[in-house]
């Protein structure tokens, strides 16, 4: 029989209806209590800063199925932090969180005030659980810890700033080629050295960019001789215009009148780029980018401690695990655990920190044989490990979106960038941020 | 088929109310309930605690969000002209006789089909400062280009023209319709009274393109408002919040800052600009076709 | 002094895929100084892109062009000095009828005071004194038509194309347009180039028809000549309404044989030792024998047709009577109060016959073998 | 037609050239960058994320949406094209209202909505904003509203129901605005980027603009073989559909009377 041409259309919008919204159910998550015929299901967010993180997890659960039969796992590769942290509000909303997450350490607050986030506490009884805990480097933990002791994130991908020089530049300079600027005047003198002498379009890259400029500006003013944590451990208490974080962003922006860097925003994702063109000298970043640096270099070239000035430091920075809430049953929580801990285990921290560049994350994990074979044919990856010693722990805030990016942050620019007064732009972000804060104390 | 017989025939009115309830009903779960919602909203704290005028008066105080809305008004009432005028002289130009007409208007139309994230990726490495495609070009002459997006005076303009280069090609495409919509004796008999090709342009194709100007516009400025998507890939905002833009904003409020009423409180503005633009617009559009 | 000299002008067009298309083919005509001269003939024959050709609009592939003397071939259309009026008049339908009429002379910088002159001047001999504030779309197509019109007259130009400038009207009003157009060109002594598929228009108007046919003309006369002597089976045919009566015979002896009956007892001959007298001697076999339907009368003639009158239709003053010659129809027109009863025979005189050669179509006389110009 | 050319035709043509070089040249750009080591760039990038997965959300999400729109649309249209009714007027300047209030400015609520609803992150989720199109109703009724009365005076002579007339009459007619609508809601919702990021989270629902994001999200500077390799993974598709249909895709925007 043949259909009236009504009756097709109609079929045919029936049908391209009911496909779509047949996908709708295609994506569980961990609603329910998540346990069937005895096998725990949940969802494992994991960001990917570097580009090789994902491929190692991926890795890690094909054998953590293997080892644990009654968990199981869908892993979700969610972009970069920001998007994460995004996807993870998301899923919140629908009540369908996933049961841990590799997230920023500094969203810690947000997601504390807003109880989107449990507390490791509970599911830390055994003294092989706080072995496990104690086990990570202090620093780490440090900003992973709120101020009433509870722990809400164990570190996992974690990485601090350091400095890269290009060896040949140096040489060609006239300098020693196996002497990182130790200080400021050092810095400054070592990066015009590097312009005038080899050549280089700019002798110093400290990344300005709206995302990480905070980041960069922490170690300076540790450098300074101020606090270079800026907040509290509460992250409700913020000093961004002490004498030392003027005399920090100072310093700073002087790069960009003595013409060592540009007074344009030096993008974090691209400046690994212009290091490894040969467009900068010297070039502060994550250690994080360790690993492509030794693929790609056409040169040859160094890493190192930042220098240090009054004080010394840089932030730690990166990813922990955290466990949700939203819609997450308790025998899921206790699987996301039993995860976070295999992942954690010294071999596989050395092995993340081997391929990807993040910090092994305990001092078991820098012992162990694979990191020790690693080390002897790179010596490179040492210089974050004795960078992890004057680590200081990143800024961290409530409201952070408002009090870093769009505070914080567009101060520091219009100092960079447009060459406001530091002091001025300082006191302004310091009542500014004030303002934000006053409201989650 | 049964016949249908007469009496159980609805009446007209009621039949036409029948084939509007599906539109309506998404219209009003989708347009009406949520702006309804979103006034509500934006009446309460961030507690949820209110009524309040806290979010408004923060509104006016808010420097980011004065910001995003001067960078929005600059990107829509530069974009939207510059983009017209371009498709408007791109459809001139390809209108005619022209050997390889059909690969040239291909060739233009191609990036108006690219997603503006794809565009975003393709220019954030064409304006990079030192590595960057249009920097190495401007090298060859001997010129040190700027760093586009790394320069809060540059950023827009860079951001602008790149979105004039997608959107041209597709609102060629309406003027090439336009066009083809005059009768080409006009052309001629302007060519037989030798008025020049600008003359001609100015005093008989361009008037005579205005309705598809005008419908052309209301798409080019929902566009510059809604299709923020390149700062995510490109810039996020920055550097000084110099390519904040309004959607962009309400999104960071919203989803990354967590505070849904006082994103629904500069929605709230945004959507007042915008139905006034429309009701502007569909006035014009009331009063475009005198002639026809 | 816009004498139009055409001279071995072709055109081709390239089609799809490559093919050419062969437009027009050697068009020689001339249209002497402030004559009228009609390009006339059925739809792609050619004649509106001879006339674009004139106009510029068009560049012609071969053959010369002069307009006053001036080969114009590569002249810019808007540099010959001619005005046009459009098919559909091409009138801008967001400006006024003034600034209609006056845009070519805008355009040409003419000065102010001499435009408002040459616009009053124009709309009171065109009665469109008026609507000169009027939009387009709120005249009447006749009005509309007198705005193109008005715009080809500003501009001076002695030389005006016309590209079917009537066919948007009704009857009447083309009737009183024909009227009127041909006494501005006699008033104004404009030297007009007509295209018309409509046969009337050509032979009302025309000083000179030019009839078309692919890309080729058929023949170039006078209308009166044109009407009496058409060139070819096909001018002859696609002239007068109804046109001409063709018959296709064959000649036997001095008997023509009427083709197309059945069996030698219904062959229809026609006796025609007087028609044929005088025709050269080597005058083909296959013939056409044509006769105007207001050549026959019923009854016997100088020639007869034996023929059966089948029915009759009232045209007012005239009634055209049908009759079967042999398997053919024949369309007889008489005066309307003329109602003899219908005989068996249709008669005509010499005079008004006209005899073609099959194969050629060509004019055959008395005298000499007129030939279809090519 | 070819006309006497003169030097302004001569400038036209070079800056149609120049023009066509512009716009083209970024994309012959990205082009060559990603075939510059042959495929091998193309591959790892198809590994690195599952744009195959991609491709089906978006085209789920294109044709389930650009359907749904039309369906509803039509009626719509219909409805305020062809009968008179109270309320007539206001009912269609409320539509005209929202043609300039897209989903993305309600996006807060809406996002409450779906999530109400339990779509968030599913299909069905990221399309019904987008269902009722005030565009849609208002190019389709202009396009209806071109329909001569004959044609519909004779379908009802005939005894075709009123919905036989949509079918039968209208949507024929105005066939070419339906396809140009469709063309334009297609490559719209092809764009769509902002509100699918929010809704969108698992790979089992990104569309292929959100897919792009989150594979170059990965901060390690710029690998331009790679991030090209990308773009022509998700743009190659719809440039090659174009190319193919470039013909119909212009003939019928010129047929649709946008004007």
């Amino acid at each position: 029989m043949a259909l009236s041409p009504r009756t097709r259309a109609l079929a045919a919008t029936t049908l391209a209806l009911t496909a779509i919204a047949g996908c709708s159910s295609a994506s569980g998550g961990s609603g329910g209590d998540g346990a069937k015929d005895g096998v725990v299901s949940i969802d494992f967010y994991y960001p990917d800063q570097v580009g090789t993180l994902s491929t190692l997890i991926d890795g890690y659960l094909k054998d953590f199925a293997k080892e644990h039969p009654e968990i199981k796992v869908k892993g979700v590769y969610s972009g970069d932090y920001d998007q994460t942290l995004a996807a993870v509000n998301t899923a919140i909303d629908a009540r369908k969180a996933p049961a841990l997450a590799i997230m920023d350490q500094s969203f810690m607050h947000d997601l504390v005030e807003r109880k989107a986030v449990t507390a490791w506490n509970p599911f830390l009884t055994s003294d092989a659980d706080r072995k496990w805990k104690d086990s990570f480097y202090p620093q780490f933990m440090s900003n992973s810890v709120g101020a009433d002791g509870q722990v809400w994130g164990i570190p996992f991908a974690r990485s601090t700033i350091v400095q890269y020089w290009n060896k040949d530049y140096f040489k060609k300079a006239g300098l020693d080629p196996e002497k990182p600027p130790a200080g400021w005047d050092e810095l400054v003198a070592d990066a015009k050295a590097v312009q005038s002498g080899a050549g280089a379009k700019w002798g110093l890259f400290i990344p300005t960019s709206t995302g990480t400029a905070y980041w960069l500006y922490q170690a300076l003013v540790q450098q300074a001789g101020g606090d270079g944590a800026i907040s509290d451990r509460a992250g409700t208490k913020v000093t961004v215009n002490s004498e030392q974080n003027v005399k920090a962003l100072e310093f700073w922006a002087s790069l960009g009148t003595q013409k060592i860097a540009p007074t344009t925003e030096v993008a974090w994702g691209t400046s690994t780029d212009d290091f490894l063109a040969g467009t900068t000298g010297i070039l502060w970043t994550t250690s994080g980018r360790i690993g492509s640096i030794q693929e790609k270099a056409g040169f040859d070239w160094g890493v190192s401690a930042l220098p240090a000035g009054a004080g010394k430091g840089a932030p730690t920075g990166g990813g922990s695990l955290m466990l949700f809430d939203a819609g997450v049953s308790k025998k899921q929580k206790e699987a996301a655990v039993t995860l976070a801990k295999f992942l954690t285990t010294p071999e596989r921290a050395a092995d993340v920190s081997i391929k990807s560049g993040y910090i092994a994350t305990s001092e078991a994990a820098w012992n162990t044989e694979a990191m020790r074979a690693h080390l002897a044919k790179h010596p490179q990856a040492k210089a974050p490990h004795d960078a992890v010693a004057d680590a200081i722990p990143e800024m961290a805030t409530p409201d952070r979106d408002r009090v870093v990016y769009q505070t914080l942050a567009p101060a520091l620019q219009s100092v960079l960038l447009k060459g406001a007064d530091p002091r001025k732009a300082l006191d302004k972000a310091q009542s500014d941020i004030d303002a934000v804060l006053k409201t989650h104390r | 088929m049964k016949p249908r017989t007469s009496p159980r025939r609805l009446p007209d009115q009621v039949f036409a109310y029948a084939l509007l309830v599906p539109a309506f009903a998404f219209l009003v779960l989708f347009t009406v309930k949520p702006l309804v919602s979103t006034v509500v909203s934006s009446l309460y704290d961030r507690r949820d605690e209110g009524p309040t005028l806290d979010n408004y008066r923060l509104l006016a105080e808010d420097e980011v969000f004065r910001k995003a809305l001067v960078n929005n008004l600059l990107f829509s009432v530069l974009t939207v002209p510059v983009s017209l005028a371009l498709a408007m002289l791109l459809a001139v130009l390809l209108q005619r006789a022209l050997k390889g007409k059909a690969l040239l208007r291909a060739g233009v139309f191609a990036p108006a089909i690219l997603p503006v994230v794809a565009v975003a990726v393709i220019w954030l490495y064409f304006y990079q400062p030192n590595i960057g495609v249009i920097n190495e070009v401007l090298g060859w002459f001997g010129v040190t280009g700027p760093d586009w997006l790394g320069d809060t005076a540059l950023v827009l303009p860079s951001l602008m023209a790149m979105m004039v280069w997608k959107e041209a090609g597709f609102f060629m495409i309406f003027y090439l319709a336009g066009l083809q919509a005059i009768d080409p004796e006009l052309d001629e008999a302007s060519l037989l009274e030798g008025t020049g090709r600008f003359t001609h342009f100015r005093r008989v194709t361009f008037p005579l393109l205005m309705p598809t100007t005008l419908f052309a516009a209301i798409v080019a400025l929902a566009d510059s408002i809604k299709m923020v998507d390149f700062v995510f890939v490109m810039t996020q905002g920055g550097p000084d919040n110099a390519s904040n833009l309004l959607l962009y904003y309400i999104y960071r409020v919203t989803f990354a800052q967590h505070w849904p009423q006082y994103g629904a409180a500069i929605s709230l503005l945004v959507i007042g600009v915008l139905v006034a633009l429309a009701v502007l617009q569909i006035r014009l559009l009331d009063r475009r076709i005198h002639y026809r | 002094m816009p004498e139009v000299v055409l001279e071995q002008i072709s055109k081709t067009y390239q089609g799809a895929r490559g093919v050419r298309h062969q437009a027009l083919t050697g068009i020689d005509f001339t249209v002497p100084s402030g004559e009228f001269a009609a390009l006339l003939g059925p739809s792609g024959c050619g004649k509106s892109t001879t006339l674009r050709i004139v106009a510029g609009l068009e560049r012609a592939d071969g053959g010369d062009l002069r307009i006053g003397g001036r080969s114009v071939t590569r002249v810019p259309a808007a540099e010959r000095g001619l005005a046009m009026v459009f098919q559909n008049y091409a009138l801008f339908p967001h400006l006024s009828v003034a600034e209609n009429i006056l845009f070519g002379l805008r355009s040409r910088r003419v000065p102010r005071a001499e435009r408002n002159a040459r616009l009053a001047e124009a709309a009171r001999q065109l009665r469109l004194t008026e609507q000169l504030d009027r939009r387009p779309a709120q005249l009447s197509g006749g009005q509309r038509q007198r705005v193109a019109l008005g715009r080809a007259l500003v501009s001076g130009a002695e030389l005006v194309l016309m590209d079917e400038p009537l066919s948007n009207l009704d009857a009447r009003l083309r009737a009183d347009m024909r009227t009127e157009l041909r006494e501005l060109q006699q008033r104004l002594g404009l030297t007009v180039l007509y295209v018309t598929h409509d046969q009337v228009e050509a032979m009302t108007m025309a000083d000179r028809v030019i009839v078309m046919r692919e890309g080729g003309i058929d023949q170039i006369a006078a209308p009166e000549e044109l009407y009496a002597r058409p060139a070819s089976v096909r001018v002859a045919s696609f002239i007068g309404s109804p046109p001409m009566n063709l018959l296709d015979v064959r000649r036997d002896g001095t008997w023509l044989v009427l083709d197309g009956a059945e069996g030698d007892g219904d062959r229809v001959r026609i006796e025609a030792a007087g028609l044929l007298k005088g025709l050269p001697d080597e005058l083909p076999e296959e013939l056409v024998l044509g006769v105007r339907p207001e050549d026959l009368v019923p009854g016997p003639g100088e020639l007869t047709l034996p023929a059966v009158r089948i029915r009759d239709e009232l045209l007012g003053a005239d009634r055209l009577i049908a009759f079967r010659v042999g398997t053919r129809t024949v369309q007889v027109r008489v005066r309307a109060d003329e109602h003899r009863p219908g005989g068996d025979r249709l008669g005509a005189r010499h005079t008004a016959c006209h005899l073609f050669d099959r194969r050629t179509g060509a004019r055959l006389d008395a005298r000499r073998l007129v030939g279809a110009t090519g | 037609m070819d006309r006497i050319v003169s030097w302004p035709d001569r400038v036209e043509t070079a800056l149609a050239w120049l023009a066509g070089l512009l716009w083209t040249a970024p994309l012959l750009y990205v082009f060559v960058r990603a075939f510059e080591s042959g495929t091998a760039d193309l591959s790892s990038a198809w590994q690195a994320a599952p744009f195959g997965r991609y491709y089906l959300n978006t085209a789920l999400l294109v044709t389930g949406i650009t359907a749904a729109q039309l369906v509803v649309g039509v009626l719509a249209a219909y409805a305020f094209a062809r009968f008179e009714f109270p309320l007539r007027g206001p009912l269609f300047a409320f539509v005209l209202v929202q043609l300039m209030i897209f989903p993305e400015v309600l996006m807060s609520e809406n996002y409450r909505t779906i999530a109400g609803f339990g779509l968030l992150d599913t299909l069905p989720g990221v399309g019904l904003p987008y269902v009722a199109s005030a565009f849609c109703v208002f190019f389709l009724r202009q396009a209806f509203l071109g329909v001569p009365d004959e044609l519909v005076e004779a379908a009802q002579i005939e005894g075709v129901s009123r919905l036989g007339i949509l079918w039968k009459v209208f949507v024929p007619a105005a066939r070419p605005s339906i396809v140009a609508y469709a063309l334009v809601s297609v490559s719209t919702q092809w764009n769509n980027f902002l509100w699918p990021l929010i809704v969108a989270v698992s790979d089992e629902t990104r569309p292929v603009t959100v897919g792009l994001v989150r594979f170059l999200a990965p901060e390690t500077g710029i690998d331009v073989p790679r991030m090209a390799a990308g773009t022509v993974i998700v743009t190659a598709p719809l440039l090659a559909l174009f190319l193919i249909g470039q013909r119909q895709f212009i003939n019928s925007f010129l047929r649709s009377g946008i004007k």
